[in-house]
């Protein structure tokens, strides 16, 4: 973390706060998740955030509602950062019926349609087509509205990532592609994966515009996005962002680590994005240590309020099984 | 369109027409309508069905894609998504084991994992099916894997009302549409209706009527069934001929009423034998009507070989009249 | 192993164990044969069929594949091409999809294509099925898809035995070889036999012996099969229970023998209901012995609907042992 | 065509008429396969190689026998550039099971195990993992022998693409990429399908050494793929060529070319790397005049006697229907 890119002028006390708040109600929800599933009320694959918060928390200020979201089976970050309701998420990874997705998609498929969150994608390159086309969609539509595909970096060596890019960018669509690269896809490191590592290069390949930055610097991540948006919105074609960033937690509650060392973990765990910007928050005189406490109980309480939610959420009938298979009145 | 019962020969315009005509009207009345996919737009379509629509329409509407079959029909399922109605094509079904994840994964269960938040109301339309030396790679009839997708809606249209008219129905479905048309259907020639009008896609449609035993089809078998019927016509058996039409949901209610007043039933299909929609139709039969049969159900389908490219080796592949009558016949026979 | 008949809970190793077993038998005893597939080697295999192989054997021979299905499937066929014996692990079927081009394009036509000239020794592995919440896109069982590819052999290993010794006879096995892992099986204990010796991959096995119905099934059904076999003992009806081991080429000669003997038959497959392998069983069988039926197939597969998260809804999703129970005693109710 | 890449001192007289002899045979043979077509000789799709001879005829030169060949559809021109017998493709084409691949795969898919020529694949992109994979087996074996793929600029596009480069250069496996650059993919312009039109530069992303050739200049070509299949040798890991070339005619016998000028076409057939060669070669002293007729009457004779061997050849009969699906002695 550069103390150049904090530099920001436009970070004012409120935006601070707001930034720290997001990345920590990001972290705590996902705590509790963690206990929950140990607890087995959450099923199912569970892959966690933490470490990464900076970055959907950064990109989610570079957007506005009418702008979609494609994201991964590792969004619940994604999902808090734009806005969704943390009981309804929560009732989600219960499977409950008052959830996001009442209760079908679990962890892995987030959707709301008022926050044009579009999942919550679990086969890993699979969104970044969809996002591709809701981009043709706003550009044939001439909206102005652009699209966001979160994805990480072991999703470059699908097939699906060149493809997509290469459509993008010859049809000059307004799609942000934000590459989360955590150095490991499961226990696959970078190194074993790709041929040239630096992922935000292979963007050249389409003519897409194209940087890195500090995935754990939450304002060089909002300020890479919102010159990324700004061009999209002029109508420049895509923008390509790899931000460069660490998962705290094994890759799914199954993963035994075996492919990483502690230490590494450690030296990452230094550059927490949220100790980091709080710790410079408060340097700066940006924030005071009273109010990162508050955000704290305030985060507390909406995780413990989530949780009652989902808990005195209702299981679905098993008589509606055959349900939104196909829309209710066509034939199925 | 010429009578059922017959290959249409002497009418003005050909399948290909048909489907042509389908997807201009539905760029004429929906301006979210769009047609993208490989070589649709400058080369006029791999089997010229979009000929002449890329200077109507120009080439926003009429969108030529590089080959990226996962990309752009997962591009054509996002854009459905956000609110457009895209017609994707895929050149031929051989090529959509590319996109197949995107259909399956994607279009067929958005709705489901979103809990009913988000349709994905796209079209795709790919060709299907042998009989053009085309060798193996290129001679796929795939339909039974699209239509044991729960979450989409599979379409085989095989007479030119059928090629035009269901375009539009799958357009105004909210659902996802694949379409098989045919390779051996784009020259059949007939006449298309004045009135374009969308057609009901629920129901199978009995294109002969008889009453010693029911032959099921769909697609481009639907003429050689015919053509069988005629010949078993001759010999004093009276087949009717169901095409289904729509392949996923199966009108189980007309094929088992059919079966229940013949008591055979001869299933004919272009796919392999082994996990065919031939298998699936027997399976439907034996536990809804199993009481009325009076014989055992036989099926026609294509030999277990990738389809060999000589003439005579690829004809022997496929099912053919003779092969058909000549079921019907053992099928009749069996006491 | 422990009996058949039984689901084996007191024994020494897992079914993932029996995997490991045989493919390290394979490593030793051809020096052609290496295992590749995304994290097969650091992670240790996504259900720890891998683990240790990569200590023992190196990189090279187990290698780690980036995020690339088409690519490292497509390198498996050409390097068996190439005089090679891969195993490759498509981590589960549901991202098989994307490289289903590979397999069926590739893998399953060359040496028809080339006339016979090459073949493709290819082992590939995949889990498959659902049972552990993984909601609509991870818990795909398409088994019937790849069984209706002429070109290949399909294997679903259901016991400890089955899953070791399929393993060697598919490496040996000239042609390509799918083998499915049901992903319910993987903690299924048992006790490996001392001497690997591969297994006749040709026959169905009969698992439980039984007078009154033929069910017929594979992999992780298996077991719910024979505990719905105990259940209708207790009701005084004795069932066969068949798994069918080899889903392609089927061995209609033990399935027909069986039903020729109980006359009734009852087919359980996890696969959507249409268009699944029970569809296919159910059609063989009434092609091949109709008139020795004294009631209806009949099946239980999976509802029509991608699979919910939700494990009430995902069971209700799934055919359970109540659900064979039931079928079964309808099945022997039938006049 | 430069000069310059033509002085190459290696050039003897026997090698300038053994490139223009192979150019030829290709150039007739096709001519001829033409002409078998209108006469339903020849069925399914016919894809001319005419205008691209030089490609083929340049890299073969750079193989030797136990290196592998994975070609397209248009692979006509590779099978007899590689050495297979012009009989025995031309029967192929027939559909007898004198063929190459005993008929059952026609103009699309001329396989032969003892030219190491791996089809004749008809999937765009799709033979690109199996060049991989016959690249890995040589690696692991260090047997030092190479595998080439060639394929389309269309190809370019498909996610195969993308993945095949990206494990042939992590793995570093001695696979020779020849993008055949001939600026349509069926009906559709370069500048319609890749946002990157210059091929060459995408190699860069997977950090595999690139280069552009003039592919209507066969000397050029093979001098690029000798280089080549040294590095190869060498274990430096792939090695990407595009060539740049045109194809004359359509792209299969029912294109009617709607998306192409005639002025264009015949712009490039200016080009003719035939021509072009013959009338250097004549210039630089290295042929006469008669020895290029002497070709041309020696191509001739062998396509005439092509056909008369693809005439007399005999129909599989339909009884053998089954055959090659399995091994023999396997049950199937
Ligand atoms: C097509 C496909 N292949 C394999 C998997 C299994 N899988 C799930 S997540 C994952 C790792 C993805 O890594 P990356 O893209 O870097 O994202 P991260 O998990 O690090 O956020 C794998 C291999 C999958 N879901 N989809
Ligand atoms: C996956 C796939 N998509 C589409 C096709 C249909 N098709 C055959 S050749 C071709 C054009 C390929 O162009 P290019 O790769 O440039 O090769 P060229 O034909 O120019 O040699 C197309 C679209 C196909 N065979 N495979
Ligand atoms: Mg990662
Ligand atoms: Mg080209």
């Amino acid at each position: 973390m550069t103390g150049a890119t904090m530099d920001k002028p436009h970070l004012t006390r409120a935006h601070a706060r707001e930034l720290l708040h997001q990345m920590q109600r990001i972290r705590s929800f996902e705590e509790k998740c963690a206990e929950l599933y140990t607890q087995e009320k959450i099923r199912g694959f569970l892959h966690l955030y933490i470490g990464q918060e900076a970055v959907a928390v950064g990109v989610m200020q570079a957007l506005e509602p009418r702008d979609g979201i494609v994201a991964t089976y590792r969004e619940h970050g994604h999902a808090l950062a734009r806005g969704l309701d943390m009981g309804r998420v929560m009732a989600e990874m219960y499977g409950k019926q008052e959830g996001s997705s009442r209760g079908r998609g679990g962890s892995m498929h987030i959707f709301d349609a008022a926050g044009r969150f579009y999942g919550g994608n679990a086969i890993v390159g699979g969104g970044l087509p969809i996002a591709v086309g809701l981009g043709l969609a706003e550009r044939m539509r001439a909206s102005g509205a652009v699209c966001v595909a979160f994805f990480g970096e072991g999703a470059a060596a699908e097939g699906e990532f060149h493809e997509s890019l290469n459509l993008a960018a010859l049809w000059r669509l307004p799609v942000l592609f934000v590459c989360e690269n955590n150095l490991y896809a499961m226990g696959t490191a970078l190194r074993l994966s790709e041929s040239e590592p630096e992922i935000w290069r292979k963007a050249a390949s389409y003519r897409i515009a194209a940087e890195a930055v500090n995935g754990m610097d939450v304002v060089a991540v909002e300020a890479a996005a919102r010159r990324a948006v700004h061009s999209l919105r002029e109508g420049e074609g895509p923008f390509f962002i790899e931000c460069r960033t660490y998962r705290f937690r094994a890759h799914s509650m199954f993963d035994a680590q075996l492919y990483r060392q502690k230490a590494e973990v450690e030296e990452w765990k230094k550059r927490c994005p949220i100790r980091m910007f709080g710790d410079w928050a408060i340097a700066a005189g940006l924030l005071h240590p009273d109010e990162i406490e508050a955000i704290g109980h305030e985060v507390e309480a909406e995780v413990a309020a989530a949780v009652r939610f989902a808990e005195a959420g209702t299981w679905e009938p098993v008589a509606d099984l055959r349900r939104d298979v196909m829309t209710p009145g066509e034939a199925s | 369109m010429s009578e059922p019962g017959q290959q249409p020969t002497n009418g003005t315009a050909t399948y290909r027409d048909a489907v042509r005509a389908g997807i201009r009207d539905a760029l004429i009345r929906d301006p979210r309508c769009f047609l993208m996919g490989e070589d649709v737009g400058r080369y006029g379509g791999c089997y010229a069905v979009s000929k002449g629509l890329l200077d109507e329409f120009g080439p926003e509407r009429i969108r030529d894609t590089p080959l990226s079959e996962s990309g752009f029909v997962g591009a054509g399922i996002g854009a459905a998504l956000g609110g457009m109605r895209p017609i994707v094509e895929v050149m031929t079904v051989n090529f959509s084991l590319l996109c197949l994840d995107q259909i399956l994964n994607n279009a067929a269960t958005i709705r489901h994992m979103s809990g009913g938040q988000f349709s994905i109301p796209v079209v795709i339309r790919m060709a299907s099916g042998a009989g053009r030396q085309l060798a193996a790679q290129h001679s796929h009839s795939l339909e039974v894997w699209y239509a044991h997708i729960p979450g989409i809606r599979v379409l085989a249209p095989a007479t030119l009302e059928d090629a035009q008219g269901m375009l539009w129905t799958a357009i105004v479905d909210p659902d996802p549409v694949v379409i098989f048309e045919n390779v051996m259907l784009y020259n059949m020639t007939g006449s298309l209706p004045v009135e374009v009008r969308p057609v009901d896609i629920g129901r199978a449609a009995i294109r002969r009527s008889g009453t010693d035993l029911s032959i099921v089809t769909y697609g481009g078998s639907l003429w050689k069934c015919l053509a069988a019927a005629e010949a078993l016509a001759e010999a004093g058996i009276d087949a009717e001929v169901i095409d289904l039409r729509t392949l996923r949901p199966l009108d189980d209610e007309t094929i088992m009423a059919s079966v229940r007043r013949t008591r055979r039933a001869l299933l004919v299909d272009e796919g392999w034998r082994s996990g065919s929609l031939a298998a699936e139709i027997m399976a439907r039969i034996v536990e809804q009507c199993f009481w009325s049969l009076d014989a055992p159900l036989a099926r026609v389908c294509s030999e277990e070989v990738p389809i060999p490219y000589p003439k005579h080796l690829e004809d022997a592949a496929l099912p053919q009249v003779p092969a058909i009558v000549e079921a019907a016949r053992r099928t009749m026979g069996a006491k």
